[in-house]
């Protein structure tokens, strides 16, 4: 059954001598892929592990007062953010409380909603108003939608 | 030369019977056309990726209308000149893929995976399908770059294959990009039956607990972590991975919107319509219906059973080595995978089939955006061994 | 009057031996483009009569009987679709009656809004909410507006 | 060489003086702007086809802003490496048109010619205005090509006009298409003289039946059959009508709203404004002011009316033949030339006018998106018969 | 410290001759750039003081009697347009007079916005509506949206 | 060959490092990286300009990767096949930065201008910042080109920067974009210490009339005068002022509304995510750090404050020859430099500082539109005298 279907490489575009030399090393020392496979979930392990190791320690950096005190940093640099605080505040404390209510209610709306979206029409509110024209408040808009230049 | 006025009538409806399909037409584009029109009933009736399915099957009907090839008409997806031919150069110089992972890293919500770090190794487990099918197309008789393009297709991540096929076996994009899409349609059907062989009724029950909350810091910080952590190892993976973690970036910074807004959008909107139409059409039946397709679809079949069953084992081996309370739920593994967000799905639909209390739909999130990330990382490798 | 302008085609690509091989076939045998009309109007009717011939006999097809049919079939296919049956069944009753009335309307509106809409600006009503952090609510958006991957 | 400062400075001035416009300005290029100016009022004060008008009138005004063609400035349509002529591409290598049929696809609601198929035969009828005029170009010397794509015109359909010209008479691109964008703006002016001129007041009365309601299953399976049916026989007609019927299958699938959505806003356009654009830049007064581009507004004008004619005359001549309840009110014959809805709001506007309460809209777009069909058709015949 | 990187132009592409051409009379004569500044500033100047100068008069042009002259012209060619005259009255009125107060308040609201604007999501009010179906009704929209072809 | 096992992976492993970033780091890609990290700090945490800095910041970090550049593994922003490099295309040819100006005009209200016309002449007064920087450019030895190009910068306008600079000194694209940018988000930073440094508390106190309400006609009016005047004079500047104006028929035309929005929109974000990511990717560390980039960097910052320097000494000049009530606040002179809308609202930042109820916003605006059209025609004049 071992065939070699290279023949039909009609295509295959620069490069080749590199291609050529580093692919006949693997044929002919890895005929059937193990040591590829032993390499390849290696890396693939080490890769994700240091990701893992990364962010499993980085909430720990994240310490309330780790947060407090850079909240505090930022907010002196910037003119005055409360709503950072705010938020924050919010985050660390009742999550751990409702969230499997939350997952419930979440995964009953998405898959009520999945299995019905295509027999509804999502439609936007719109409403026509006549235009009140002044100078000014075409500016404001203009403004705030230039995204830089 | 000059003809008489019924002699050149007969001979104009004749040539022109010769440009029509009827004068063209071989049993393979008819089988190709079913394969079009089965897939559009897919999406339409069973609702599995549409997104995918309706673009390629369109794509292959579209493909596979017979025309005269020797006529120079510049209607063919491989002739120079025709409009689909210069929207397939986005698949045949691969940067649609790139661009399919901005958009998904747009829109994709890393938290599921910040608040359960653990759950980053099913993403690396489920890649053992890769390269249990490169040894199996070495077997075949492929070559190893042929092989490492096949074998892509158990990383259950359409971008990923068109892309690693542009750069190892360009001759085999069409094949190769419709059993990855095809595979990744049927998770619904392929993954719950070895899911369930795999487990026991205790392990299907394990409640996970919730994840914690992701601070806003940690969301941004991931991409640009990410990014170095993964392309200082693995730079091979940066087309793709530079790209998912940018738009990540531009989602999770919290003062670029609209531009993410853009590339969850009508940037990948545009690029996923060229894409699918142009992946289908490249499948003409003369030059697609080969020996070489079919083992390739077999190879991807197998690949994607086999990532499945690797993600399912290793969330058990994981828990012999867990505490009581932090045990995973082996229904998860599945999930490892790159099919987002249908596998997850598929984890969540199985889970509440025995409790229909236990959601695990986050938790097999979890796994899931690691197995893009994951598989994008084994698309790397391959690229750096086979070149 | 009869003159030839060829002698401008500056930039024409490609194909040109088929091109002019053909043309002058054409251009000796129908030099007033009599027959090119005859057979062109002979197959755009012949398209379009069995675009028609087709379009006109499936809705004979699709009788009350066979969509019923047909819906059962689906819907012990998919898990459940009372909306469909639902919406056919709206389908193939009240239409007839009061297809007129609906067409003035709508006509009457569409006009209306024609002739009007570069006087009036549509506006999306926009309501700013402060983000009620969870990690969940976030998840089922991105859950449901991924393409594909 | 070192030249005293003030010689040095007259020297600069005159060189600078010799790049502005005053210095390279020709009469044509002032009519030229006044073209696109008059296409901008057209749009602004009359409400013209805008979408079109606008960006084509100031791509006249842009392409005929006078500059030194010999400085290698790279600022002309015509200069490579300049910005119009990137965008140009599109045109010259006929790839916009078909993404412009994708978002009109994705647009289109075909349950009007669903519920009535009979109309469909208005939308083939009105396409002899495009084989009169390939008649009267021969006739005026043009070569067959030349001919054909000057012809296609008649099919009031901007990119199918693009499209032909781009591959049967490259050098008439700029005239053609500004004739049939032209024209189809001049619908409102043009058909009604003709639709009064031949029809009776009693004709003008009929009433037409209110359409039956279309269910989804026809709709969604019309741009698959569609698609086979029409590209079977006429393969060349693929490049439109492959991305017509696929932008309605996005529509009407109801799996891949978010698709539809992108093909028929931000795709469309971006198409239509660079498009327009190139189409308007693409008449620099030097090579667009020839007597062959008179010839071809007059034979534009000329198919277009025949069009309207014969589209009217048929409907006459199928009530010859209909028994008295079905019988065709011949003020909608005028819609089965492809000016998509324009054509039909004539239809309408003028059946007002003679019975306020008979609303002919529906049956008009009814012909009006068989004609979009028929003259896709034809121009896969014209290319078929002419390379 | 005068040096020169010309030696580094390793991409530049065609019209190269022209450039090295008026580049060294440039060179040659303009060494500090005095002459470039003069031309230059003078230049663009000068299209500005043009600019300044129509923009100038052509408010003096849109006297309230030309603009009702034009209007009139205007609706005779159209339809009707009732609104514009509105319109045009409502600008030619009280737009002095609250102006300053207009400034005042747009101002605030954008600056208050403009810092607040990555706190906040800004959410269309989306409203699923089940399809009512109608042949008439879908068209309409079909209508409206196509941009022509 | 046939090699031993160990012998067979150790010599993989060891290519394989080869690959990775570890074996290819050096200095410059590091600081590179840190730049990088710095520019997404800057948009996150102070909100500098983060449309343009966090693409540019990502794109730099992307760029500093450290690969093989001898592997031809088609990954680096220079080497031909990648996607980077694909869409660098963009800026190396010049086409980005005017579609950013059609989006650009498609956004700007240009009725602050209108209302006060002589405001215009701020924009010209601001210009003179870029020919200061070119003749000290002239005198560090840069060729005349090269010093055309790195003048620009002190336009403030990037997309302006970037196309002058593919045109005049491709070689110099990087450092300029990336100082033209790193100064506009420094606006808020380089411009208040100027504006207080020539103002006097009495002149910061002036009170200037509400601009008058522009009627619909003028704003229609303006891009097409607007268009013909500056183009006539300087047809250089048309790549980039035609699109700017044609984007604003687009917006002010009244007609074109859904053309307008996907300009603003979709369009400029596209290519505002192509154009930061690829100005960033071109930096790549041992490419981009060198004296002469440093030179560049120091030239920027000059003539960006030289500018604001002789804007608001303009404005101190106007108010010798206005009578009472007609004097210019020169807290408005500093916007004369196009980048909009920051120094518009340092100008209004500034006003309050000393008067709480005297907005500058609508009058600094006016200044600040007229210029992005100064340095584009700016740009337009230097690529007459240097090519
Ligand atoms: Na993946
Ligand atoms: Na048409
Ligand atoms: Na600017």
């Amino acid at each position: 059954m071992i065939q070699n279907f290279s023949y039909m490489t009609h295509q295959v575009e620069s490069g080749s001598a590199i291609v050529a030399g580093n692919t006949s090393v693997f044929s002919q020392n890895d005929p059937y892929g193990a040591l590829m496979a032993i390499l390849g979930m290696g890396i693939v392990f080490l890769i994700l592990l240091l990701l893992f190791t990364v962010f499993s320690t980085t909430p720990r950096i994240y310490t309330p007062e780790f947060k407090v005190w850079l909240n505090s940093l930022w907010s002196r640099k910037k003119m005055a953010k409360p709503e950072e605080t705010l938020e924050d505040i919010k985050v660390s404390k009742p999550e751990e409380l409702s969230g499997e209510v939350n997952a419930a209610i979440a995964a009953a709306i998405h898959l009520y909603r999945s299995e019905l979206h295509d027999y509804e029409n999502t439609v936007l509110t719109i409403r026509k108003v006549s235009r009140t024209y002044s100078p000014w408040s075409s500016k404001i808009y203009g403004l705030r939608n230039i995204p830089k230049n | 030369m000059d003809l008489g006025t019924f002699e050149f009538i007969r001979q104009q409806l004749s040539e022109l019977y010769g440009y029509t399909a009827f004068a063209n037409v071989d049993w393979r584009h008819l089988v190709m056309i079913c394969v079009g029109l089965f897939f559009i009933s897919l999406a339409i009736i069973k609702h599995y990726e549409p997104l995918l399915l309706i673009p390629i099957g369109f794509g292959i009907i579209i493909g596979n209308i017979p025309f005269d090839v020797t006529a120079d008409l510049r209607i063919g997806i491989y002739e120079e000149g025709s409009v689909l031919n210069m929207l397939y150069q986005g698949v045949e110089r691969g940067f649609y893929p790139p661009l399919i992972f901005l958009g998904i890293g747009a829109m994709t919500d890393f938290s599921s995976l910040l608040s359960k770090p653990k759950l980053v190794l099913l993403g690396a487990a489920a890649q053992f399908g890769i390269f249990a099918a490169y040894s199996s197309s070495l077997f075949l008789g492929f070559t190893p770059e042929q092989a490492g393009a096949i074998a892509i297709i158990g990383g259950a991540d359409g971008p990923t294959a068109i892309f690693l096929s542009s750069k190892l076996a360009p001759e085999f994009i069409g094949p190769i990009a419709i059993a990855a899409y095809s595979y990744m349609a049927l998770v619904p059907v392929l993954q719950p039956p070895v899911m369930r062989l795999l487990t026991t009724k205790k392990e299907r029950l394990i409640r996970m607990k919730p994840p914690r909350a992701v601070p806003k810091q940690e969301k941004i910080l991931f991409p640009i972590i990410g990014m170095l952590l993964t392309t200082f190892i693995m730079p091979t993976a940066l087309p793709l991975l530079g790209m998912l973690f940018f738009g990540n970036l531009l989602k999770e910074s919290g003062v670029t919107n609209r531009l993410a807004e853009t590339a969850r959008s009508s940037l990948i909107d545009i690029v996923t319509i060229f894409l699918g139409l142009t992946v289908g059409a490249s499948t003409q039946g003369d030059v697609f219906i080969t020996p070489q397709s079919m083992m390739i679809f077999g190879l991807g079949a197998a690949s994607f059973i086999i990532a499945t069953f690797s993600g399912v084992l290793f969330a058990k081996i994981m828990n012999l080595f867990a505490s009581e309370g932090n045990k995973v739920n082996p229904l998860i593994g599945n999930s490892g995978v790159s099919a987002v967000p249908d596998s997850a799905r598929v984890s969540q639909h199985v889970g509440l089939e025995y409790d229909k209390t236990n959601h695990l739909l986050m938790h097999a999130m979890a796994a899931n955006v690691s197995g893009v990330i994951g598989s994008a990382i084994a698309a790397g490798i391959l690229l750096s061994f086979l070149t």
